[in-house]
């Protein structure tokens, strides 16, 4: 409950942020702090300074761009998602974000913190890399763009390196998505979950069954062909309280397959 | 002109109308801050990840839990408490709902429950059961399992609430 | 919780031997070590700072060379003492010769308590597993260090 | 101070015909301030100059302490001081054991001393000047553990090979009792069936109540006496465990408790902390205040017991009717005996459940592990009986092809049967269990069952349903500790209250028990002002407990489903002793027989001239501002005190025999789930709960509690579970893991209520409260039910989540082989 010492910066722009970072290798940038926070309660991590990035307008906001890219500031809150109206473009985004946690965390925790906290049982890194975004990553170099489906590289860590800040989350047009997943109770913790996106192939993005999302592209939409794909995926899922490995390899087959008829019904 | 990084820093903030300024160290949680340096002890601690929600208050408008809020990063807002329910020792509409329907035992989770309750009735005058239960999802409540205070929302909304 | 396999190297086995005997280059595959002390042959201690994205878990570990038999088989006690762990480890390997190269099976048992814990199974494993595939993968490195030099 | 006991439970007056606040739902006192966030728990109190404790503990389930290093700590910058393990072990004395040896050999202090024996276990305790300065140091305590193997599963504890936990007791059997009533033999040799089913798992959990523990207390060093301010929910058991370990008398502790933030039993047992606190506050000369953390909880206090029911045969005629039951049950107490072995015993005051079979035979073997201690948890120990009789019926039911329902019905102890004294000599006082199951089914809509079978599976889903039916035994006979240990002096129970007429008029009532939500300030408040006849708003009931104040016994608190009958026991005996001081009082002032007097609106005034009248307030004053001339006879205080004591007898040790609590209030609750057979997640989609406790002073506050056990019964039954890797470390530490139910996870509920007064309680209550378990059973039963189709498997664990339910639709066989049917 109690944190260690810790240094705190609030930079006003992206550059003093990256400044800090670069100078302080021990420092952490803060976004929501929901999941951050918490892991610093139980010490199970310590950074030596805070970079909290509430204060720079530059991180925030969405914008659905003319081609139907929309562009999504990291630092915007999964309510801020829930009630945009530009959001709506890909509607899934908001829907799931409605899944996420609770009221307040949705009020504070924001889309950025919660891909790059990579948690394995997180919503939204399996939900971008079934959808195709792309991640702008800013160092004091300039940025760069890394797709979701090399973005996450494990629990809690991703291309997001020392001295960089994620900075844009793109999102391209489409409809044809769906989300399933089994969690502890109603929208509690998942146990597995699934995106899936059919648009231009189907892709199916699979979450708590690793330390990052796997991948998977079935030939076709048929549940027997995704369960197949699944299956040949040779998942390594862990073993908890929650589920053993065999029961989360089951669920990724059968959750995969919901996500996809979800989908599936969008795109007809 | 880089931002200084602290390790600790004055903090100002308005709570339920009146302002208090501290020095604070960084790590300091919001909720300890309101409890131990404030003294402001309405607001509750009930676990250690946030999942609780006894913590809940409103800051500059959003229901947030204020144990996973650093103190300095509520420099300069307005947060709204338990504390500041009743007026003059009268209980509100909610408070009085929540106590017309046994909505409360122990009394623990209470703060946060009416908090969740008042930011879910200043959005939505009239929500349904499912919005209901929505909105107090993140407060935990170990002795009435929920039914009752379902009841006293409803009723603090003004709707009927069959007995 | 008990993680096992096995790997090829590209070179003989007294080559891997060496290597897997040598604390310095033993050192160089832990994950963001920081200093390491050689106390003899057999007993050695690395300051690291494991990398976990949300910040560094810093740990004393401590190693003790249980069993050797030159040139196939070892077996290595590790405890590490961090604030925000406790990790207590065994490990064993195995190198055979095979097809010109040299296979290396592998088992550790690791036992992880403290703080860390608290935060779930459902990130422990895997960050276990993270930092095994992160031995080695600098092993690798190693050994074809080892080669060229 | 006038004083009075008596032994047999007062009758109430027939005469009165006004209607009281007794039997109305009337507003609780408590609510003006807890909705203000104004109650005062204990981490809101603040003392100057308090310095804040944190423990330093083991990271290991089982190890060897070499040795514990506290310099670097006390070289920190706001540290004020440490305590270790062999501090402790010198200034104290282990606490006193409640078993029978080997289990009366353990040493237990109130930090590790030599062996940690489980992950969580405090070994040292650092305080200083802020709370994270606290921890920053416990941090550089340096503890040399030595590691040892960890035994978790209870199973294997008894293994040859498996390590010993306490070396004084040389064996991890810490106690054991074998119990037999009626003739075994005679009802197998009449059984057509025998029903085996070779193990069965209760699991572990406890009520997690949203507030932990905590303590703020000081030492008056000219005194010698300590204020422990804290939410212990048993302080007298607290005291009888603190003082002799302290080498103090009892009136050295000064245990003071105001609001409680839910306690389910799982408060009783903060002691070893307690004292850890106590000495601090001695040592450094300055209050100390200790606040446990959620994952603190979770890992070190008051885990529920685990229990396996072992090799169980079950005699049974073809109609169903049950003639016995044979099991072993092998119970998980952890790794100290803080409040066991009671759990060895408090079960058998539902021996046969709710059932007539009267021949039983149950091998009680209680084993210690490297886990975190038990204790009582709502429902204790009764809860996990119960769910095993429950188990058994629906069992039994199933292998026959019977229905649950009717086989229940064959087999309740039935309503003309009351007060039915069951094979092990306890009575159940009242009660109409097939009534009540005829209303839960009728709530969930029993009838159309088959309907929404088949409306079900056209969604692809399997309905099941399911009947949990529990009792509620409330206000222990203490004499049953005897059957653990016969060397104990305890037994009987007892409560206290005070209530006074205070100089301006007010009635100020003081209570001996620690409530943590359960409404005693309003609920008191109902019975006195009935009793006095007058308003509810004039009696002031003291929120909250101070040992102080005088108001308790030895059995004083908050537990075990007591406070209709022994709390309320004691107020009614304390008005009582009042209203005739205040009659007679008023006869003396008005000149006629304390007969003559009534007491109503607030004044003692003649029955026969009602304009002859004293306000409480004139009484008040004239007795204790204005007293000259009263006559020098007049024994009168206005301040009247009374111990309730329920009418027990010790218990017969040798046939383990006698009546053991003095109420039993019955829940029975039905339930409906939905099964996803492709993934195992499952929904309850109807809910009824009946309850029958007797008169109700105040029925929102019952179904407030039927309403709360139900939902942890629903948390217990899905979700929530302290699960352990075999290495001891607890994989559930807090609430990421351990899965309370939240809003969303609610069912819709309806309520059912039958009231069968309670013969042997003044107002026909019964202690109630803890009935929850009923909703285990239900949700198990209904689980099997809805699997049937699915190669019938058997619900084996009380804890069914997800996972588990998958295993069993994928394999229905395993489970299947733990039960065989014999010919009888």
């Amino acid at each position: 409950m109690l944190l260690s010492e810790v240094g705190y910066a609030r930079p006003e722009t992206l550059e003093q942020a990256l400044e800090i970072l670069v100078e302080n290798p021990g420092a952490r940038a803060l976004a929501g702090g929901q999941t951050l926070i918490n892991v610093m309660k139980a010490r199970a991590a310590s950074p030596d300074v805070l970079v909290d990035l509430g204060g720079i307008p530059e991180l925030k906001g969405i914008e659905l761009g003319s081609d139907g890219t929309l562009e999504i500031g990291p630092m915007t809150t999964y309510a801020e998602v829930i009630s945009s109206a530009e959001a709506r473009a890909r509607p899934i985004l908001g829907e799931v974000c409605a899944q996420i946690a609770d009221v307040q965390v949705r009020n504070r925790g924001t889309v950025g913190g919660n891909i790059c906290a990579s948690d394995p049982t997180n919503h939204l890194p399996p939900l971008l890399a079934a959808l195709g975004a792309e991640l702008t990553v800013a160092g004091m170099g300039g940025a760069r763009k890394v797709s979701a489906g090399e973005f996450f590289l494990g629990v809690y860590m991703t291309a997001v390196g020392l001295g960089e800040l994620l900075t844009k989350i793109s999102i391209p047009p489409g409809r044809a998505d769906g989300f399933a997943s089994v969690p502890i109770g109603v929208d509690g913790t998942c146990i597995v979950n699934a995106a899936a996106s059919l648009n231009g192939g189907a892709r199916i993005a699979l979450g708590c069954v690793g330390a990052v999302p796997v991948v998977v592209e079935p030939e076709s939409t048929k549940v027997e062909a995704v369960r197949g794909a699944v299956r040949e995926a040779g998942l390594e899922p862990p073993s908890d309280v929650h589920a053993s490995a065999d029961y989360r390899r089951h669920l990724a087959e059968v959750i995969a397959a919901r996500a996809v008829r979800q989908a599936s019904e969008r795109a007809g | 002109m880089g931002a200084p990084v602290v390790t600790s820093q004055t903090v100002r903030v308005e709570v339920d109308g009146t302002t208090y300024e501290r020095a604070v160290e960084a790590r300091r949680l919001l909720v300890h801050f309101l409890r131990d340096d404030l003294d402001l002890t309405g607001t509750h601690i009930g676990c250690d990840t946030g999942n609780c929600g006894a913590c809940s208050v409103i800051v500059d408008g959003k229901l947030l839990k204020s144990c996973m809020l650093l103190a300095v990063q509520a420099d300069g807002s307005s947060i709204e408490t338990v504390d500041g329910l009743a007026e003059d020792g009268q209980l509100n509409t909610v408070q009085q709902a929540f106590a017309d329907h046994h909505g409360l035992q122990c009394g623990y989770c209470t703060p946060g429950m009416l908090m969740s309750a008042t930011a879910l009735l200043r959005e939505n005058s009239s929500p349904s059961d499912e919005e209901i239960a929505r909105a107090i999802q993140g407060n935990i409540c170990r002795c009435t399992g929920y039914w009752n205070i379902f009841k006293g929302i409803k009723a603090a909304s003004g709707q009927e609430v069959a007995e | 919780m008990r993680v096992a396999g096995e790997r090829g190297f590209e070179a003989p086995r007294e080559a891997v031997w060496r290597v897997l005997n040598d604390p310095a280059a033993m050192a160089a595959t832990m994950p963001g070590v920081e200093s390491f002390d050689v106390h003899d042959d057999r007993h050695w201690r690395a300051n690291v700072k494991i990398p976990l994205g949300l910040g560094t878990l810093g740990m004393t570990m401590d190693m003790e060379k249980t069993e050797e038999r030159e040139p196939d088989f070892a077996s290595l006690a590790i405890k590490g003492n961090g604030v925000g762990a406790i990790l207590s480890m065994t490990t064993a390997f195995n190198l055979s010769e095979q097809d010109g190269g040299t296979k290396m099976d592998w088992e550790a048992d690791v036992r992880i308590a403290g703080p860390v814990g608290s935060m779930g199974q459902r990130v422990l494993q895997p960050i276990v597993n993270q930092q095994v595939q992160h031995v080695l993968t600098a092993l690798d490195e190693q050994v074809r260090k080892a080669q060229v030099g | 101070m006038t004083e009075s006991t008596v032994t047999e439970p007062l009758v109430v007056e027939e005469t009165e015909t006004r209607r009281g606040y007794a039997g109305q739902s009337v507003p609780r006192k408590e609510d003006h301030r807890l909705l203000q966030g104004e109650g005062v728990f204990v981490d809101d109190v603040k003392r100057h100059n308090m310095g804040f404790v944190h423990f330093v503990r083991s990271p290991y389930a089982h190890a060897k302490i070499r040795s514990v290093d506290v310099s670097k700590a006390l070289e920190h910058p706001g540290v004020v001081g440490t305590l270790t393990g062999e501090e402790a072990a010198l200034l104290t004395d282990p606490f006193f054991q409640i078993s029978s040896p080997p289990g009366a050999h353990l040493r237990d202090f109130c930090l590790a001393v030599g062996k940690a024996r489980f992950a969580g276990e405090p070994v040292a305790a650092v305080v200083a000047t802020t709370r994270e300065t606290a921890r920053d140091a416990a941090e550089l305590v340096e503890v040399d553990y030595e590691p040892l193997p960890a035994v978790t599963d209870a199973r294997r504890a008894l293994d040859d090979d498996a390590p010993v936990l306490h070396d004084d007791a040389g064996t991890n059997l810490t106690w054991e009792g074998v119990y037999e009533w009626g003739d075994l033999d005679a009802a197998f040799a009449e059984a057509d069936r025998v029903v085996k089913i070779s193990e069965l798992h209760f699991h572990r959990f406890n009520s997690t109540p949203l507030e932990c523990n905590g303590a703020l207390v000081e030492y008056n060093r000219g005194t010698g006496q300590w204020t422990i301010i804290t939410n212990n929910q048993f302080p007298g058991f607290a005291a009888i465990m603190m003082g002799p370990a302290m080498r103090v008398g009892l009136d050295k502790l000064r245990f003071v408790t105001q609001d409680i933030g839910g306690g389910f039993g799982n408060k009783i047992t903060s002691h070893p902390q307690l004292v850890a606190c106590c000495l601090l506050a001695r040592k450094l000369r300055r209050p100390v205040q200790w606040t446990e953390w959620r994952t603190d909880f979770h890992l070190s206090m008051s885990h529920g017991n685990e229990r396996w029911f072992e090799d169980t045969e079950v005699a049974v005629k073809n109609d169903g009717t049950l003639l016995g039951f044979r099991t072993t049950a092998l119970d998980d107490a952890g790794a100290w005996l803080r409040y066991e072995p009671l759990g060895g015993v408090i079960w058998a005051q539902v021996t046969p459940g709710m059932y007539r079979w009267r021949n039983i035979r149950l091998d009680f073997k209680q084993v210690v592990t490297n886990k975190a201690p038990c204790s009582p948890n709502r429902g204790y120990s009764r809860m996990q009986h119960l769910w095993f009789t429950e188990r058994v019926i629906d069992i039994v039911a199933h292998e026959l092809g019977l229905d649950p329902v009717e086989v229940r019905k064959r087999n309740y102890i039935r309503a003309e049967e009351m007060p039915y004294e069951t094979p092990n000599g306890c009575v159940y006082d009242s009660g109409d269990y097939a009534k009540m199951l005829d209303t839960a089914l009728e709530l969930i809509g029993y009838d159309e069952l088959e309907s929404r079978r088949v409306d079900a599976e056209a969604r692809g889903r399997l309905l099941g349903a399911g009947i949990g039916s529990t009792l509620d035994s409330g206000t222990n006979n203490f004499g049953q500790s005897r059957l653990i240990n016969p060397e104990l002096q305890f037994s009987g129970n007892n409560e206290v209250a005070m209530v006074k007429l205070d100089i301006f008029g007010e009635i100020v009532v003081t209570l001996g028990t620690t409530p943590q939500g359960q409404s005693h300030e309003t609920t008191a408040a109902q019975v006195v002002a009935d009793m006095l006849g007058c308003s509810i708003d004039d009696v002031n009931v003291r929120a909250g407990h101070d040992s102080y104040w005088n108001s308790h016994a030895g059995f004083s608190g908050t537990y075990a489903s007591q406070f209709a009958v022994t709390g309320l026991g004691a107020v009614r005996g304390a008005t009582e002793l009042l209203a005739a001081e205040m009659k007679k009082l008023a006869s003396v002032v008005l000149g006629c027989s304390p007969d003559d007097i009534e007491l109503a609106e607030g004044q003692a005034r003649m029955k026969a001239n009602p304009e002859a009248a004293l306000p409480f307030m004139a009484l008040g004053a004239i007795i204790n501002a204005n007293n000259a001339g009263l006559p020098e006879d007049l024994d009168v205080t206005l301040n009247c005190r009374y111990v309730y004591r329920p009418p027990f007898q010790p218990p017969d040790v040798e046939r383990k025999f006698g009546n053991l609590t003095l109420t039993y209030a019955a829940q029975v609750h039905a339930v409906l789930v939905e099964v996803d057979p492709e993934t195992g997640v499952y929904e309850i989609v109807d809910y009824a709960a009946v309850d029958d406790c007797g008169v109700r002073i105040n029925p929102q506050i019952v179904e407030g509690q039927v309403m709360g056990a139900t939902a942890q019964a629903i948390g217990a039954a899905t979700h929530e579970t302290f699960t352990y890797d075999e290495d001891g470390n607890l994989l559930t530490p807090n609430f990421y893991d351990y899965h309370v139910p939240h809003a969303l996870d609610m069912p819709p509920l309806r309520t059912g209520n039958i009231e069968s007064p309670s013969p042997f309680t003044s107002m026909g209550t019964k202690g109630m409260g803890e009935g929850g378990g009923a909703g285990i059973h239900a949700v198990c039963a209904a689980l099997q039910d809805a699997l049937r189709s699915r190669g019938n498997p058997i619900v084996y664990d009380s804890c069914n989540p997800y996972r588990r339910v998958w295993e069993l639709l994928s394999d229905p066989e395993s489970s299947r082989q733990r039960v065989t049917v014999e010919p009888g």
